[in-house]
């Protein structure tokens, strides 16, 4: 059985107008969406901006409600549970947060924000919250000391450090990182995926892995879902997503990837130009009278995609 | 092929007042930027890019700003130029682009009269001939329906418009030299794809120089034919593209190189560059400025009083910290790589 | 648009209904009423008379039946008849109303004129002499109360210089519809509005000087910059129509300060409104007027939300009203 | 009239997301000149006004006599006398205590109110934030000046506590919004997320992680209140709907100058309680406007 | 009869000037010569007026002053307040005294040209008496006591038998008792009917021709009117006393707070002057003062009881001030002189009787009142048994309680409260323990609410009374008179009133006797403490000629002011 399973999850924001100010129409943010995660592995959400991806995230951690549809954490309804059960969910899900910035509470130190959901969920002496606070925090890699420190101290890097420390200490299964870099420096981003890999293992952790960057998607995940207007088009592991795409906009997509050999300008160029045009041309294999995407279509044990 | 220089910053010091005190965040920075020609500005967030863009168009507010050394437009200096002088020449001679399109646009004004705004200050046409080169423009910027865009406001359209209206504006007068700083950081990778493809298209078209500020290297390598690299104020490398994807030797150049990921190939581990970039009171203002942040390269390897230097034709580094720095791939020996 | 206007009309109803009750119960709830020791200069009175007055006035029925005979007459455009002027209160509004809107016009044209150039400058030269002067006098006239200024104003310039008119709307010697009768008219609005003018900048500065501090390092700033734009037009095309949005924005919300500031304008300078009407009003518990002028301020309030929003969207292309 | 200020909209302040926001203000106010100076000016009025209130005897104070009415300024009388013959010194020193601590009043009830209402309806929006913008639509459209007479009317015993009561029950929703506006933006920062994805109740979301926040702003916008509120109670006692002479106030002292003889030869009835509200207004606008800038970093000096 | 002031005067002045004002002119001096000018007259006020011109809706005191430039009653008055045949009118008082009749000269004619008529008072009388009439007149015992006014204004006949219009000119009012206040309270003020008529009497007193266009047959006519602000008149050459002198007449409103500096300014040619600003007008040289006492007193009174509204009549039921030494000891207790002088500089003076001496012929010269002695005070407390029983220097009650008054005091105007203040320190100085009602002065509709509701957190009140010209003070203390606030009822009282308003009072001279045995008895039970007599001060420019203080011109008429320069005089 799937660790995570996501079963048609739409999620709806209601637009409002006319004389009344009634819901006449719906934003399709998250639209009938199902996918699979197994327990350690790396799944990656990848889309252009506004096609859902944060939206899907959110909703599997109960920020945000789902319209329609299931989400399965080892076999339980989590869109079902109330309030109070959804409570004890909690810990086995956990986010990392897109901007180390607005993440952390800029007035509480470093011990108060690690040690929030340890005073929310256990009861433990000050001492004894101390010790495993450092304990995190040393474990990700910052010396003890920091935790009377307030955020504004640190590099985004370290924050983003933190917040992932905040995120371990409930021992959670499933971690959602939201464009966990795009908010970094290039030199401090690979600092933060090298550790989110290396946590992993320590922790069986499992990642839901969002972001428009298929350099760092490709690099972190095992299984990719490529999103469009709230829709997959395409999905598998990364290997057939990167060197046997399928649909016409992950084509697209990886082309429009910048090659950072600059022998290979004008091959890339060229690629570019190709890819546009069948783009052009096939819009209508791809697409419906809408331009909505199909449904997923299984085309290999591990591959599926959005076509007719 | 000989190039024009448009372009000559000569030991540009960019300086603002913290307290009472002066810091430069740009500090002796020297460039040549030739017509037709597309040079690149990498480096980490506050390492002074943009500092040296906005100085090259004086936009940096006086009163809080000071200045130092020469920047030779077509020869002529523009550090000691009165606003109004500087208004002849900026929009007209140099255009720029900015990164977020939202915010680079004014709000209330329809996006056909803020390009059209640039005609009114450099051209005497007529409101008419205006409207119709502003339509041009728009075209050629890869707007699908100028005469409708024309009248829209800037929040009625998608960003990656925003951007070719930007675009549009830098380009309105015909420019001899663009500053693009970060251009399409703000974009999808799609829409990405497409403003550099329309950039490197108009260079070619109209032949000017392109100052491209990013951090992206992909972007780099696809649009540059130069780079400079940036750190802490300083240019620590520059060279031609290629040289400097096949060849970097500061050390920093190569850690960015290394930490990148890339779609190409995967790597289990990154590299990873350690510390942060101190802030402008804090940088180190003496010595190699990247010394902090290697720890395996011993202190002494590092110059006492860096300079830029040129290594092998085109190719210029600052500190010879690199040279006892191994890389296996590397074949500096085959080539007439030395210290001069 | 008008789809939208009607919208917010529709939603001020309950509001204005709800406002109806609680000024009503509240004009009920004032001690004594209009006959509540008011026979001053008619001394000639017995209780039986007194009591056939009040239930000729209908103040002896319960506050409901009142109120019911009231909304219902309210809604039919029906004001009542003031007890203390012994006339409708249309009537009487309109004789008054006249007066104050012109004031507050004056006041808020004034107070524009005088506080725009002065924000403008104090926002574009921050930190120079002129804009520590600047914000020296907005403070200054934040700290001064209204009616010793204008006590002030109307002795300085009024009585000592001689300058201006002491009291009254208009001189009442010259002819309606001459020229010399809007000369007239003018003269005895200087001094008032200036009064309510200079006291009332103080926002308006304030607003304006953050708001072109704020605008003037925005982006699109640069970009006007970049083009080539010389500064006087920077700020005439791009800061400054930006940075007005917010008092525009404001508009609406000065009207309910103009209502407040016309009681001690009007009574100071003997200026026959509504401020100095609902005053003797309040005063002497002449309650169809009160409630008429409540009514009317709250609806003036509303829409000047409503105006403000209105303006907002025709200078602002980003708030589209559909 | 004056309260207006405080207004529907209030002047934006942007939050510097620093702990030490309190020592930036700190220091901030130690760099302005002005802003020092106003302090320590301040303080010494405080200082003055409140030490020697304990001192002197109220009843004295207050208490008519028929012999020295309107007596000019002398050594028995510093500030000369009113038409009750009462000090007016002794007045200026218990109304200024009574003014300061009904503005300190009106500004921390209407701050704690307003805080509360626009934390609960920026935080929880939807129809929570609707229903409360609605009242607050309501009370702005409310005639305040009636509702003044008829809670004077009303209430046994008018003093003031309960002019502090009525005034604070119109004046905190300037505040509510401007508060609500904040949380509004607050709740949308990830910190607020991420509390709530670590199983943090809302209401400790409110106060422990969203309020901290708030802190520069409000403390900003609560000085350069106090200011406005100092004075609060003069346009009423000229409309004869302020506090009660027994109950001396600046206020009370100012609006004698409606009586044209007392403006124009009696300038010590009415001039000194002028120049104090004055004085004290700027002070506080100064530090408020030194702590704005410490909380908006665009403005800061350096 | 009756009322109440709102307007309590703002106070002040220097502590060594005394003024006094018998001293006073009562009239201009000027001996220039007339010139053909335009006069401005001053309604000192904080509000506009109403602008009900018409005597028989008007009730502010600014429409009043408006009026007597276009209109006046048919019958003037002598000093005394009594009718005479001087006027527009002469008059003929039966055998019986019950009924007047009144011949209307035969050149009096309204501003529009047509006479005025018998018929015209008539009207007057049947729009006071209609039903559906809006205004106060009706009040009126006088007018309610015409024979057949009852069943008209019940609506049973459509004409009131007791008045007779017996020739164009003539007509006669037949009441149905006789009573002396006819002689200085008949409504002679008539309605052009012809004007009128068309308008329902329901809508009189809204109507243009009553508040645009209003017309009268008084010395100016209305030329036009700003609402509320200001009305100009032109000379009427057709009045019936002969062509008045002055060209016409400006009247505006002025705020008592400038009203000075628009005298100085000239911009004023007379103003009733605030007293409490005269201590500084004082000494102005374009500008004379003329004064008269007015017809009005303070007092301060004692809650004895409540009003029965059913039954209609007072009755004396609070025991707290039913023993009568104490009520005298608080009238002994407080410093009337003190106050008239520091207070009002003299403006103001000691009042020794419920009977102004505004009315020379009803003053009781000899009646001493109650001068300040604490002494005294504070014998009579303790015959009564109020003493300090438990030594904190306050006396309780003869049982040995607590004894706390309640007193209620107006505000309004700088000198209320430490006029207030200054009572209640005068009372404790006696040992009495006094609080305001509250802690505070009660704002105008609340006191007369209170006081007119028989609050009983009431126990005692200040207040003041407007007489009027009749001098009859059954409608202020009358068993079965509303206005009776204190409640006080006593049998000799009511004979008394009766007996002044008889037939028999008819005869001035047993009608001052009846009223010193009044003012007597009132002074000896002390219902009420009369405390003070007011002044009324008015301010005219020295280029006015002929005019005097009092108001109700007996010795003076409109027709005869006149100016003896084309400007005012300016300081
Ligand atoms: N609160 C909201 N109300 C209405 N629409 C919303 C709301 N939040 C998001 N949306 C819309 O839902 C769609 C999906 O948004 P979402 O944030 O999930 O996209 P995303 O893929 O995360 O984009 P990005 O890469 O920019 O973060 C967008 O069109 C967005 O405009
Ligand atoms: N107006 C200014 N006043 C003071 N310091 C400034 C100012 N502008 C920039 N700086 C500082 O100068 C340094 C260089 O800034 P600059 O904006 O040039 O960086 P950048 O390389 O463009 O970074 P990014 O990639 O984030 O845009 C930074 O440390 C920045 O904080
Ligand atoms: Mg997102
Ligand atoms: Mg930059
Ligand atoms: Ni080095």
């Amino acid at each position: 059985m799937a660790f995570l399973k996501v079963n048609h999850l739409k999620v709806y924001y209601p637009v409002r107008g006319g004389f009344f100010r009634r819901v006449i129409d719906y934003v399709r943010a998250v639209d009938d969406v199902s996918f699979e995660l197994e327990q350690g592995e790396t799944y990656g959400l990848v889309g252009e901006s506004g096609c859902g991806k944060t939206t899907t995230g959110r909703t599997i951690i109960g920020l945000i409600k789902a319209t329609a549809g299931e989400i399965l954490l080892e076999g339980k309804d989590l869109t079902k549970l109330s309030r109070r059960e959804f409570y004890h969910y909690r810990k086995d899900i956990q986010m990392i947060f897109q901007d180390p910035y607005s993440s952390l509470n800029p007035r509480k130190r470093v011990l108060d924000i690690i040690a929030e959901p340890l005073r929310n969920f256990e009861k433990l002496s000050p001492q004894e919250e101390k010790r495993k606070v450092q304990y995190f925090v040393e474990k990700v890699g910052l010396h003890p000391e920091s935790i009377y420190k307030y955020p504004h101290e640190f590099s985004g890097g370290q924050r983003q450090r933190i917040g992932i420390a905040r995120a371990l200490t409930l021992n959670p299964k499933l971690i959602i990182a939201d464009e966990p870099v795009s908010a970094l420096d290039v030199s401090v981003q690979a600092q933060v995926l090298n550790f989110m890999k290396e946590i992993q293992k320590e922790f069986q952790l499992t990642y839901l892995f969002i972001s428009h960057d298929l350099g760092i998607i490709r690099h972190m995940c095992d299984r990719i879902g490529i999103m469009y207007r709230g829709q997959f088009v395409e999905e598998g592991t990364s290997e057939e997503i990167f060197h046997d795409p399928q649909h016409i906009y992950t084509k697209r997509l990886i082309s429009a990837i910048p090659n950072p050999n600059p022998q290979h300008r004008q091959e890339q160029v060229k690629l570019r130009q190709e890819i546009d045009k069948e783009y052009h041309n096939s819009y209508h294999q791809y697409f419906d009278a809408e331009g909505r995407v199909y449904p997923l279509k299984r085309i290999s044990e591990t591959h599926s995609v959005a076509i007719p | 092929m000989s190039k024009q220089p448009i372009l000559q910053i000569e030991n540009l010091r960019v300086s603002f007042r913290i307290h009472d005190e002066y810091y430069a965040a740009v500090d002796g920075v020297s460039l040549t930027v030739n017509e037709n020609e597309v040079v690149a500005i990498v480096g980490e967030s506050g390492c002074g890019k943009s500092a040296l863009a906005l100085s090259i168009m004086g936009l940096h507010p006086l009163e809080r700003t000071k200045l130092e050394g020469t920047i030779a437009f077509k020869g002529k200096n523009l550090l000691p130029l009165s606003v109004p002088q500087l208004n002849q020449i900026r929009g007209k001679d140099i255009g720029m682009i900015f990164q977020d399109p939202l915010t680079a646009l004014n709000p209330l004004m329809s996006v056909g009269r803020q390009i059209e705004e640039s005609m009114d200050y450099h051209t005497k046409l007529s409101s008419s001939a205006k409207r119709q080169r502003t339509l041009e423009l728009l075209k050629r910027v890869g707007i699908p329906n100028p005469e409708k865009t024309y009248d829209r406001y800037p929040h009625e359209l998608s960003g990656g418009m925003r951007q070719r209206i930007v675009i549009a504006i830098a380009i309105a007068c015909e420019p001899s030299l663009i500053i693009a700083d970060e251009p399409t950081t703000a974009l999808d990778v799609t829409i990405q794809a497409q403003i550099m493809g329309l950039l490197k298209e108009l260079q070619q078209q109209m032949k000017t120089g392109i100052i491209l500020i990013t951090h992206d290297l992909g972007v780099v390598a696809e649009m540059a034919d130069r780079v400079a690299v940036m750190y802490a104020g300083e240019i620590v490398e520059l060279a031609d593209v290629n040289t400097l994807f096949s060849r970097p030797l500061h050390p920093y150049t190569r850690s960015l190189l290394h930490s990148i990921p890339s779609v190409q190939t995967r790597k289990e581990k990154l590299h990873v560059i350690q510390g942060i970039v101190p802030s402008l009171q804090k940088l180190p203002r003496t010595g190699c400025r990247f010394k902090s942040r290697i720890s395996w390269i011993d202190e002494s390897e590092h110059e006492k009083n860096p300079i830029l230097r040129e290594v092998a034709p085109g190719h210029w580094v600052r500190c010879t910290c690199y040279k006892n720095f191994y890389f296996p791939q590397d074949n500096i020996g085959d080539m007439n790589y030395g210290i001069s | 648009m008008l789809k939208f206007i009607l919208r917010r009309i529709v939603i001020m109803i309950p509001q204005l209904f709800l406002l109806s009750i609680l000024v009503f119960l509240l004009a009920k709830a004032m001690p004594g009423d209009a006959l509540t020791g008011r026979l001053a200069n008619n001394p000639k009175m017995d209780a039986q008379t007194l009591a056939e007055m009040k239930e000729k006035l209908g103040l002896n029925d319960p506050p409901y039946v009142q109120y019911v005979r009231w909304i219902k007459n309210l809604m039919q455009g029906d004001l009542g008849i003031s007890y203390i002027h012994q006339q409708p209160v249309t009537d009487l509004l309109s004789e008054r109303i006249g007066n104050t809107l012109l004031l507050s016009a004056c006041i808020l044209i004034l107070s524009y004129i005088i506080a725009i150039p002065l924000g403008i400058v104090s926002g574009r030269w921050t930190n120079s002499l002129a804009d520590k002067l600047i914000v020296g006098y907005s403070y200054l006239s934040f700290a001064t109360p209204l009616f010793i200024f204008a006590l002030l104003m109307l002795f300085v310039f009024g009585f000592i210089l001689g300058w201006f008119p002491t009291g009254g709307s208009v001189n009442i010697q010259v002819e309606k519809g001459t020229v010399d009768y809007y000369i007239s008219k003018i003269n005895h609005l200087i001094l008032p509005s200036l009064s309510g003018a200079l006291l009332s900048t103080v926002g308006t500065i304030q607003y304006l000087r953050n708001e072109i501090i704020d605008t003037k390092i925005k982006d699109f700033v640069k970009t006007a910059r970049a083009k080539g734009v010389p500064e006087s037009r920077i700020y005439s095309r791009h800061i400054l129509r930006n940075s007005f949005l917010p008092i525009a924005a404001f508009l609406g919300y000065e009207i309910t300060g103009l209502i407040g500031g016309s009681i001690f304008l009007e009574s100071i300078f003997s200026y026959p409104g509504i401020g100095q009407l609902f005053l003797q009003s309040i005063m002497q518990r002449d309650y169809s007027v009160i409630t008429a002028l409540v009514m009317i301020s709250g609806l003036a309030t509303l829409l000047g939300t409503l105006l403000s929003d209105i303006i907002l969207s025709a200078v602002d292309p980003r708030i589209r009203i559909e | 009239m004056k309260a207006e200020l405080g207004g529907p909209q209030q002047v934006e302040v942007q939050t510097e997301k620093s702990p030490s926001s309190f020592s930036i203000m700190w220091r901030e106010l130690v760099r302005d000149k002005l802003a020092l100076g106003s302090l320590i000016l301040l303080s010494i009025i405080l200082l003055i006004v409140y030490g020697s209130s304990l001192i002197l005897d109220k009843e004295e104070i207050v208490k008519v006599d028929l012999l020295s009415i309107y007596a000019p300024p002398s050594s028995e009388h510093w500030l000369g006398t009113d038409y009750g013959g009462r000090d007016i010194f002794g007045q200026l020193i218990i109304g200024a205590r009574n003014s300061f601590t009904i503005g300190l009043a009106i500004t921390l009830i209407t701050g704690f109110i307003g805080l509360t209402v626009g934390l609960i309806a920026g935080y929880f929006g939807g129809v929570v934030d609707n229903i409360i913008m609605r009242i607050i639509d309501f009370i702005l459209v409310l005639p305040f000046l009636m509702l003044v007479i008829v809670f004077v009317a009303i209430v046994p015993k008018y003093n003031v506590f309960t002019f502090i009561l009525i005034m604070s029950a119109f004046l905190w929703t300037g505040k509510a919004r401007l508060i609500r506006a904040k949380t509004l933006a607050e709740r949308e920062l990830d910190y607020v997320s991420a509390s709530k994805t670590l199983g943090t109740p809302d209401w400790k979301i409110i106060v422990r992680e969203i309020l901290p926040n708030l802190s520069s702003i409000i403390i900003v916008n609560l000085t350069l209140n106090l200011a406005g509120n100092i004075g609060i109670e003069s346009g009423l006692s000229y409309l004869g709907f302020g506090l009660p002479e027994s109950t001396p106030s600046l206020g009370t002292l100012v609006s004698y100058a409606m009586n044209p003889d007392v403006l124009q030869n009696k300038w010590w009835v009415w001039l000194p309680a002028s120049l104090l509200i004055l004085v004290m207004m700027l002070c506080i606008n100064f530090i408020g406007q030194a702590l704005k800038r410490a909380a908006d970093a665009r403005q800061r000096l350096g | 009869s009756s009322t109440s002031s709102n307007k309590e005067p703002n106070q002040n002045k220097q502590t060594s000037q005394k003024e006094d004002i018998s001293k006073f002119p009562i009239a201009v001096k000027n001996d220039g010569k007339l010139v053909d000018g335009v006069l401005t007259y001053g309604l000192v006020y904080d509000t506009p007026f109403e602008g009900t011109l018409s005597r028989a809706f008007y009730e502010g005191q600014p429409d009043a002053e408006v009026l007597q430039f276009f209109d006046e009653p048919l019958l003037r008055m002598n000093e005394n307040y009594e009718i005479t045949n001087d006027g527009a009118a002469t008059y003929e008082l039966s055998n019986d005294k019950k009924t007047i009749t009144i011949k209307i000269k035969d050149n009096v004619n309204w501003h529009d040209g047509e006479p005025v008529k018998a018929e015209d008072l008539e009207y007057a009388y049947l729009v006071i008496g209609n039903k559906d009439y809006t205004g106060v007149r009706y009040g009126d015992a006088l007018i309610q006591d015409i024979v057949g006014m009852e069943e008209y204004h019940s609506g049973k006949t459509n004409k009131i038998s007791g008045i007779k219009v017996i020739d164009d000119k003539t007509l006669s009012i037949t009441w149905k008792h006789a009573n002396p206040s006819v002689l200085t309270g008949i409504w002679t003020s008539p309605l052009p009917k012809h004007y009128l008529k068309d308008i329902p009497i329901k809508q009189l007193a809204q109507s243009d021709k009553i508040r645009k266009n209003p017309i009268g047959f008084g010395p100016f006519k209305i030329k036009k009117i700003v609402p509320g602000e200001s009305v100009e008149f032109v000379r009427n050459d057709d009045y019936w006393e002969g062509k008045p002198n002055l060209k016409g007449v400006i009247v505006k409103v002025v705020s008592p707070k400038v009203v000075l500096q628009s005298l100085k300014k000239g911009e004023i040619d007379i103003a009733e002057f605030p007293t409490d600003q005269y201590v500084n007008a004082k000494g102005t040289k374009n500008i004379q003062f003329i004064g008269a006492i007015d017809l009005a007193y303070n007092y301060i009174g004692f809650k004895l009881g409540h009003w029965d509204a059913k039954k209609q009549e007072n009755v004396m039921d609070n025991p707290k001030f039913q023993n009568k030494k104490l009520r005298q000891a608080m009238a002994y207790a407080i410093d009337n002189q003190a106050v008239a002088d520091k207070l009002y500089h003299g403006l103001r003076f000691p009042a020794t009787t419920l009977i102004p001496p505004s009315f020379p012929g009803y003053y009781d010269k000899t009646a001493k009142g109650y001068s300040y002695n604490p002494e005294k005070a504070k014998k009579l407390l303790d015959e009564a048994g109020y003493k300090d029983k438990d030594g904190d220097g306050l006396r309780e009650d003869p049982n040995g309680k607590k004894f706390t008054i309640n007193f209620l005091s107006m505000s309004g105007g700088d000198i209320a409260e430490p006029l207030a203040k200054f009572y209640i320190q005068c009372w404790k100085d006696v040992g009495l323990d006094v609080q305001l009602v509250d802690g505070r002065l009660a704002e105008f509709n609340s006191f007369y609410d209170m006081v007119e509701k028989d609050d009983p957190k009431v126990d005692v009140f200040a207040a003041a009374w407007y007489t009027g010209t009749d001098v009859d003070p059954y409608g202020l203390y009358g068993r079965d008179v509303m206005f009776n606030y204190s409640r006080w009822v006593n049998d000799k009282n009511d004979e008394l009133l009766e007996k002044g308003h008889s037939e028999q009072a008819f005869d001035t001279e047993y009608r001052k006797e009846i009223y010193n045995q009044w003012q007597e008895l009132m002074n000896e039970e002390v219902p009420v403490i009369p405390t003070l007599y007011r002044s009324i001060i008015y301010a005219v420019n020295n280029r006015v000629k002929n005019y005097s203080a009092d108001v109700y011109q007996f010795n003076w008429k409109w027709k005869d002011v006149g100016v003896t320069s084309e400007t005012p005089e300016v300081e």
